[in-house]
């Protein structure tokens, strides 16, 4: 159990480092479904350029998190910050025009609307939005682009994962949640999502907080990796140095 | 290394908590498979279980018959031919998923069926009246669940509530045969000499025609009512609840859809008849306007007030039909309104009524008290497990 | 010949009275997924308001507007307080919900208003046009009707396809969760869409109401027909609640008039008619494609 | 007095001296307790809601002025909403809980028929049932305890019959008609005086469906010249809408009296004119049927009294023809039960009905026909024509005749006044 | 790792190596949706006792081809030949009956039944108790759901899932409600097991378990197989065919699919650049074990 004390408190240097600011504060956050305790006093951050992935074994709690970060699920207890202000109690509804986007679990594409459409209900908050930006998204999901006057239901699994994605890359947020975006995605399309995050992240200063079952796959993209176990942050260090961990990937991790 | 040896969930904080499903609506649902822990008192048998109950429940219905005064018989006997109809619309809509706004013009087919036979010169013994009842309703069930089976939600509420205006509008139509307008009306059979017996050896009181009549619709009810949990407890009832929560699944599975949505019509339009035939022999009439759609739309309140997809709430739910407008008109009067008045307040008392279940109650009287009880079930198992879990694991906080 | 052009007249002038209803019921299906059986008692109450000032010596057309403006506010106030609880729960409690509401309503309206019959004015001529020395049974009044229905589809067709707050009401509807993660306001929209379903029922209750008479059940009839011209249509297409109620209102008309006793037969029509549409198209006349299933 | 007089047993009942006793059920000391079902709510409650109002004002004032032998009659009416399931169950509830001695005045054919049967088996006085249908009072022998009241649809279809054949032998009749026994009697009515040929279309319409439109462009079609109408009020007003939406302008309209309450129709059809209809009244010069006085004959002494009535002892709204009918059958009532005597029981108060009920005078313009044989109520109407006022003026004497193929005659009884409050005193028979 | 055991075949019901019946072949299958052509002239032939991978892009049409092999989308064109008849007018109510069983993208378990009924839906097929036993909860029936429930404990066991027997799907860990639909799947006692997707959301760890057990099954019964997850794929799989936009690219063995360069190109993507998943060989993958 030697990793627990090296838990939340204790910020790794790269994370700390002067370039980074703390664009997503989580202070001791709690939530429970019903009797259900899913979060147990969360404390992370995520920063400005960074990408930090959230893994954890099934059931840990990471979805609960981003939800309870964007607001969908309401706290027991703690706090969130988006660049200093207060979050927390703010209405799900405001978090994209805060600049902080959420893609769900489970493909969220509205499955009655078109493709056009999902896309087009994502940027709707912004206004008017030039068409260039719509295709860009095309041009990075061409198999999308394809269907774009098709109900999102006729698409596949995949498909409807590359919607949810470029949906969400069109709200152009400072801080991205995305929950198991290579759900069910082709390996080639999961390397490019990836690619694509990591030059947000390095180019425009993105901060995204990356959700993964695979954490394999996630630590290798992300700088910083924070392992939830049962709802409480069991270790928060640098990704290279989590992966380096046998120990505790075997304990937590499952590789 | 075998699969087993994947973490258990129970150390997953309150993983156990959630043993109630997520939607509230089915929470009446009975297990097909009940656990096989507890419940050790009572006979392994399915049978032999629901033949105890029944003989309870006709103990009780005896009991209460002869306690309350005539019009309470007579609005036991209004309560059973609701609740038959509400259960056999459990079985439709609370266990296979389709929504009927049209199960009066079901019971119509029963009343009119009833008129029909108890005309004749010498009618045949009631029972096999009814048997008639349930048949042809049942073949009228079977044509409309055969067209409604490809049908869902508004589509089929849609194709349902015509159902419900159409069929009475047959009997204006034909109203050579059928009586139009005015209906048939219904002499309802005298009581058996037998019945005066038994009466006089269980209360002592004299049997009335009114407790005659009582008697028969809380027999029909409680056969009825026997029937149907057999089938809400057996493969029959899981699989009509699979094709309502997952039909690809349940295709998958090798269930005909269309043939399990039809069946589970059938059934349900059986007791509709039945409902009808009970209806018939109670009010003494079967008229157009006595299966209007309001009489629908109260079998579907009935059975969502009382609890989706459980038999004792269609029952509750009927009861609160039956009792509810008479109990408002008597305190509106008690309020020194006058007549007219008292009865326009009932309508709107009852309005507000639903309004304020769906809102405080949503799973209905039944749902609501078996989530309470589950939910306290399961607190009760997360602080076994975090008691247990604070011994073995002295790193967690509790 | 005169025959046959008076009744097809008549089913079409009924036709667009289903069609105004249906409308309603498909905007709150579109923008809530909710069959709003209470459609046609706030329809009457907004109708019943406005005969009041009618006869309170107001004009007919400050009326109408009062009427409309009543629907809106009848509209909201129904969604926050008592759709909004039930919101997202199961379908039934809805459907129980609008039923409770319908039921309500209607006492309220006896208790408020009384429950004998009123005559409710209309705004143009009930005397049919003269074309060529026979009269035909279109009057000027039945006209307006017309038009205002058409007009008002052209508007709600608009709404859903062309503006960003029918695509936010939509997306409201069909998914609450993701919307809301989407930025779009979902609350607001689903009241927004209660209010503007309650306008266009307050607008078909005082089209229908015109040159007739209101009483607390008027619409009773309309409720079963306007669903079903609704649902003939496809319960999404405004469009088709259009084409649903006319041709519904043309088939009961024939029915009627060309049948021996057709009158008593309408509601067995109406059932045939739309049994037999179901069961070619299961998801009414309009309705897009098949859901993918797996 | 509330005195023990329990001993009295065994006394005669039908007499006008003695102490009041709980004599049978819906009977004590002090009270009567009567019972009845209308439609309060729903599709049917607009006009008739109002029949009991009239009912109530009625007893109340007999109530203020010592009831009857001393007891107060207590006045218990039930919704229904026109639905017989209702009936059936409201009247349970009046009979076996409320314990009425009487149901009087229960309203509509297909709602009343669902208690027939149960009213004569457990022996209630059956009185006066709301409805012209032909089950209420055709056969004594089968329902002795169901006593009708106003005239019989198919006596109202003679009478229009007989004088259509007299005064438009040439025109071509059209007949639109409800769909049910109502516009059946009539029917049959009519065709005992028209013949198959004169009669060029029939027309029937289903209450609830409001597009009557095809109907009344088939008896245009048809060429008829007179349309008799057996129609309840609001399609009466559509029929007239309709027509005047076709162009359709016949000869003569006619109206059963069940539908033409001019006061209530002239009234609906009358305020569209705010609107482009400039018609002051659709319905003037249409000829209808009279068996009671109407509200607009502000000087018939009847209706004079009633008013006063309504002023003193009834509630909100104004004294409306549905009030005066309720009114009226409050009248006959009250005479039976003077009539009936001290104590009555159920079964001697039938008996008293049957006895005496044809001698009774009443607002009704011709006498009941009460009598072993028929339990058949008002036998005969006058005919009169809707003036552009809102009134109407009478054309012919008042008719009586009976079921079946018995004649038409002019009544010949002098015309009745109201006695002193308009409260009958009748003597206790038997 | 214990196969699953013997007992849940049921004796009536062909030995395994009774093997040119249960092959299933598919030939020249066309879908089109509206324009879009899903399935162009596709071929491929499931071995008994094999295990077969369907790979291919997002969209490639393998889902699209579960269906028709289901009956749930019926091609414009092809045939399907099981047990060498030819499946013409395929219902996916008659699939249980016909001996495949297919698991749903996604769970699909019913979330208002408990995970044993849910399991014994999948039973449906070895009822015996027809409706009037039901009706009257003769003993019959009682037996008949006595013998459904042993079954499906019996499935459930195999899978390690027979402690949640009595509780609701959605309460259950990912994982776990995989199992169970894998159980649902397997009581039917089929010879052809159409899997899709059924690795995503697990872990490595549960991954390599469920890898195991497949190739466990593939003595019983051949596997339909469509993953994303090369690793899983390249380890289980005895033949592979690969789809990209509904026309058939390559196909072989593991080795041969993925030296193809078309695949390569089409799938799985320049490797450099690709996350670990995609970069692990199917050696890489078979080192863990
Ligand atoms: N709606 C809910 N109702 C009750 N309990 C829930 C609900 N959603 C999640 N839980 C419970 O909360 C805990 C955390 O779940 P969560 O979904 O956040 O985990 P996760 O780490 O995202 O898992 P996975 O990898 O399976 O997505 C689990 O025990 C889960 O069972
Ligand atoms: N019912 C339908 N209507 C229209 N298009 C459809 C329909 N079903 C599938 N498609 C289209 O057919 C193509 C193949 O879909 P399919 O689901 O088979 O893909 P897949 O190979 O399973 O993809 P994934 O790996 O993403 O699950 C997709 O482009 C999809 O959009
Ligand atoms: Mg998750
Ligand atoms: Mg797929």
């Amino acid at each position: 159990m030697s990793e627990t004390t090296r838990g939340a408190t204790a910020m790794p240097a790269a994370a700390g480092s002067a370039t980074t600011t703390a664009l997503l504060e989580v202070e001791d956050l709690s939530a429970s479904y019903g009797p259900v305790r899913a979060l147990d006093g969360v404390t992370l951050r995520a920063d400005t350029g960074r990408i930090t992935a959230v893994l954890g074994a099934n059931g840990a709690g990471k979805t609960t998190l981003l939800r309870t970060i964007s607001g969908l699920v309401r706290p027991t207890g703690g706090r969130v910050r988006l660049d200093g202000e207060d979050i927390t109690k703010a209405r799900v509804e405001s978090m994209v025009a805060k600049g902080m986007s959420h893609v769900p679990e489970g493909r969220g594409v509205i499955a009655e609307l078109t493709v056009d459409e999902n896309l087009r209900v994502g940027s709707l908050f912004r206004g008017k939005v030039g068409k260039e930006e719509f295709d860009r998204v095309y041009d990075l999901f061409p198999r999308i682009a394809e269907r774009r006057d098709n109900h999102a239901h006729t698409l596949s699994g995949g498909e409807r994962q590359m919607l949810v994605i470029g949906r969400a890359l069109l709200a152009r947020p400072r801080v991205l949640l995305l929950d198991e975006p290579s759900l069910g995605l082709a390996p080639k399309i999961v390397a490019q999502i990836f690619g694509l995050l990591r030059q947000l992240v390095d180019s425009e200063g993105l901060s995204v907080l990356l959700v993964e079952q695979n954490a394999r796959s996630a630590l290798s993209v992300a700088d910083i990796g924070v392992v939830l176990n049962l709802g409480r942050v069991v270790v928060t260090d640098d990704a290279r140095t989590l992966m380096a961990d046998e120990q505790l990937r075997h304990a937590y991790l499952g590789f | 290394m075998t699969m087993s040896e994947l973490r258990t969930p129970e150390d997953a904080p309150g993983k156990a908590a959630s043993q109630a499903p997520g939607e509230t609506t089915v929470a009446a649902d009975a297990p097909s498979a009940p656990a096989r822990t507890g419940r050790t008192f009572l006979p392994e048998s399915t049978l032999l279980r629901h033949l105890l109950v029944l003989l309870i429940a006709a103990v009780v219905a005896v009991a209460v018959l002869e306690l309350t005064d005539s019009f309470t018989n007579s609005q036991l006997a209004q309560l059973s031919y609701y609740a038959i109809a509400a259960g056999g619309l459990t079985v439709l809509t609370g266990m296979n998923g389709q929504i009927s706004l049209g199960h009066g013009a079901l019971m119509a087919v029963g009343a009119y069926t009833t008129a029909l036979f108890l005309a004749a010169e010498e009618p045949l013994p009631l029972a096999v009246i009814f048997l008639a009842a349930v048949v042809v309703a049942t073949l009228v069930g079977a044509l409309v669940g055969v067209a409604a089976a490809r049908l869902h939600g508004p589509y089929l509420a849609g194709a349902t509530l015509a159902l419900a205006v159409g069929i009475p509008g047959l009997a204006i139509y034909f109203h050579d045969w059928l009586g139009g307008e005015q209906g048939l009306r219904v002499s309802a059979p005298r009581a058996p000499e037998s019945f005066d017996a038994f009466i006089g050896f269980v209360s002592g009181g004299n049997a009335s025609n009114t407790k005659w009549l009582a008697y028969i619709g809380v027999v029909c009810l409680l056969i009825t009512y026997f029937l149907l949990a057999n089938l809400v407890r057996s493969r029959i009832g899981r699989t009509w609840r699979a094709v309502r929560d997952q039909e690809v699944a349940a295709e998958l599975a090798g269930i005909n859809l269309g043939a399990w949505r039809v069946l589970a019509f059938v059934v349900s339009a059986a007791a509709a008849g039945l409902a009808g035939g009970v209806l018939a022999i109670v009010v003494r009439l079967a008229a157009p306007s006595g299966f209007t759609i309001v009489l629908s739309l109260s079998l579907l309140t009935a059975i969502v007030i009382g609890g989706l997809g459980s038999l004792l709430g269609a029952l509750l739910g009927s009861a609160l039909l039956v009792f509810l407008p008479p109990f408002v008109t008597n305190l509106g009067a008690d309020f020194g309104l006058n007549n007219t008045e008292a009865a326009q307040l009932a309508p709107l008392v009852y309005g507000v009524v639903l309004i304020v279940v769906m809102i405080f109650a949503p799973a209905g009287f039944v749902g609501t008290i078996k989530m309470r009880w589950l939910t306290r079930k399961a607190k009760r198992q997360i602080a076994a497990q975090q008691a247990a879990g604070a011994t073995s694991a002295p790193g967690s906080r509790g | 010949m005169t025959y046959f052009v008076n009744v097809t007249i008549t089913g079409l002038i009924e036709g667009t009275i289903y069609a105004a209803f249906a409308l309603a019921l498909v905007l709150i299906w579109r923008s809530t997924r909710i069959v709003n059986f209470a459609q046609g008692a706030m329809a009457a109450l907004t109708t019943f308001i406005a005969l009041a000032l009618i006869q309170g010596g107001m004009s007919y057309w400050l009326a109408f507007a009062a009427a409309l403006l009543s629907g809106f506010a009848l509209g909201a106030i129904v969604e926050r307080v008592v759709i909004r609880p039930v919101e997202g729960g199961p379908e039934l409690n809805a459907v129980i919900v609008t039923l409770g509401l319908f039921v309500a309503i209607q006492a309220l309206i006896a208790i408020l208003f009384g429950s004998s019959f009123q005559s409710f004015p209309a705004p143009f001529g009930l005397r049919g046009l003269e074309i060529g020395g026979t009269t035909i049974a279109l009057t000027p009044n039945s006209i307006f009707v017309a038009l205002a229905v058409i007009v008002t589809m052209a508007l709600l067709v608009a709404l859903f396809r062309f503006t960003r707050v029918g695509l936010a009401m939509r997306a409201s509807a069909f998914g609450q969760e993701v919307a809301r993660l989407l930025g779009v306001r979902v609350g607001r929209m689903l009241t927004l869409g209660w209010a503007l379903a309650a306008v266009v029922g307050a607008l078909s209750g005082i089209l229908i109401a015109g040159g007739e008479f209101v009483w607390p059940a008027y619409m009773d009839s309309l409720i079963i027909f306007g669903f079903v011209a609704a649902v003939l249509g496809g319960l999404d297409s405004p469009i088709g609640a259009i084409v649903g109620g006319l041709l519904l209102g043309l088939a009961l008309s024939y029915v009627s008039g060309y049948v021996e006793r057709g009158s008593a037969l309408v509601n067995v029509a109406a059932l045939v008619i739309l049994m037999v549409v179901l069961l070619v198209r299961p998801g009414g006349l309009f309705s897009s494609t098949v859901a993918r299933r797996a | 007095g509330a005195g023990g007089d329990d001993g009295d047993g065994g006394g005669v009942s039908a007499s006008a001296d003695g102490e009041n006793e709980a004599s049978d059920i819906g009977i004590t000391e002090d009270t009567i307790t009567l019972g009845s079902h209308y439609p309060l709510t729903g599709v049917a409650a607009p006009g008739y809601s109002e029949i009991p109002t009239g009912v109530e004002a009625y007893f109340d004032c007999v109530n203020q002025a010592g009831g009857i032998y001393d007891r107060e009659i207590e006045w218990i009416y039930r919704d229904d909403a026109y639905n017989p399931t209702q009936t059936a169950q409201v009247v349970n509830q009046l009979v076996l809980e409320d314990e009425v001695f009487a149901i009087m005045g229960g309203l509509g054919t297909p709602t009343h028929s669902a208690v027939l049967e149960f009213l004569n088996a457990e022996g209630v006085p059956d009185m006066f049932v709301a409805s012209g249908s032909l089950l209420w009072g055709a056969q004594p022998d089968e329902y002795p305890y169901t006593f009708g009241w106003q005239t019989d649809y198919m006596s109202e279809g003679k009478i229009i019959g007989q004088y259509i054949a007299e005064n438009f032998p040439d025109a071509n009749v059209g007949l639109f008609l409800q769909d049910d026994d109502f516009g059946e009697d009539g029917e049959a009515g009519l065709r005992q005086y028209l013949s198959d040929d004169q009669i060029v279309a029939v027309e029937r319409y289903v209450p609830g469906n409001t597009n009557i439109g095809p109907q009344i462009a088939a008896l245009q079609a048809a060429g008829a010249d007179v349309v008799v109408g057996f129609t309840v009020p609001s399609y009466t007003a559509l029929s007239q809408l309709a027509a005047a939406q076709l162009g359709f302008q016949p000869e003569q309209w006619f109206y059963s009296n069940v539908g033409s309450d001019p006061a209530l129709v002239g009234r609906l059809l009358n305020s569209f004119s705010q609107g482009a209809v400039s018609d002051a009244s659709l319905l003037a010069g249409a000829i209808t049927t009279d068996y009671l006085p109407t509200v607009d004959e502000t000087d018939n002494p009847w209706v004079q009294e009633f008013q006063r009535i309504w002023d003193e002892c009834g509630g909100e709204g104004e004294l409306t023809n549905y009030r005066i009918y309720g009114m009226s059958q409050a009248y006959t009532m009250v005479q039976a039960l003077q009539a009936a005597g001290r104590n009555p029981t159920r079964d001697d108060f039938v008996e008293i009905v049957e006895q005496i009920g044809e001698d009774w005078q009443g607002p009704g313009l011709a006498p009941f026909r009460y009598s072993e044989e028929s339990h058949l109520g008002i036998s005969g109407m006058s005919l009169a024509r809707i003036t552009p006022d809102g009134g109407s003026e009478q054309l012919t004497p008042v008719l009586v005749t009976d079921i079946g193929d018995a004649p038409i005659e002019e009544y010949t009884g002098e015309e009745s006044t109201p006695p002193a409050d308009a409260i009958p005193e009748e003597e206790p028979a038997g | 790792m214990g196969p699953l055991a013997q007992p849940l075949r049921h004796s009536g019901s062909q030995p395994p190596d009774d093997a040119p019946t249960s092959r299933l072949e598919m030939s020249g299958i066309n879908v089109a949706f509206g324009g879009v052509a899903a399935l162009t002239d596709v071929s491929l032939t499931v071995e008994p006792g094999q295990v077969h991978g369907l790979i291919g892009p997002n969209g490639a049409g393998k889902t699209t081809l579960f269906n028709v092999a289901c009956g749930l989308v019926r091609p414009s064109a092809g045939r399907i030949t099981w047990r060498g008849q030819e499946l013409r007018r395929l219902k996916p109510a008659q699939l249980t009956g016909l001996g495949i069983a297919r698991t749903l993208q996604g769970v699909g378990l019913f979330p208002l039944m408990t995970v044993l009924e849910n399991v014994m839906v999948g039973a449906h097929r070895h009822a015996k108790a027809g409706f009037f036993s039901a009706l009257f909860a003769l003993p019959t029936s009682d037996k008949d759901e006595h013998r459904l429930r042993e079954r499906a404990m019996h499935a459930l066991t195999e899978l390690d899932a027979e402690q949640y027997a009595g509780r609701y799907p959605g309460s259950l860990p990912y994982p776990v409600q995989k199992r169970v639909a894998l159980a649902r799947a397997l009581v039917a006692e089929p010879d052809l097991l159409l899997l899709d997707e059924p690795a995503s959301g697990l872990s490595e760890e549960e991954m390599h378990e469920l890898g195991d057990l497949v190739r466990s099954l593939s003595g019983q019964m051949s596997v339909l197989l469509v993953e994303h997850h090369m690793d899983l794929v390249m380890r289980v799989c005895d033949r592979i065919t690969v789809l990209d936009s509904g026309i058939q690219i390559a196909a072989g063995t593991p080795a041969e699919v993925q030296a193809d360069p078309a695949v390569t190109e089409a799938y799985l993507g320049d490797e450099v650049e690709a996350g670990p998943t995609t970069a692990s060989t199917p050696e890489g993958g078979a080192t863990r074990v």
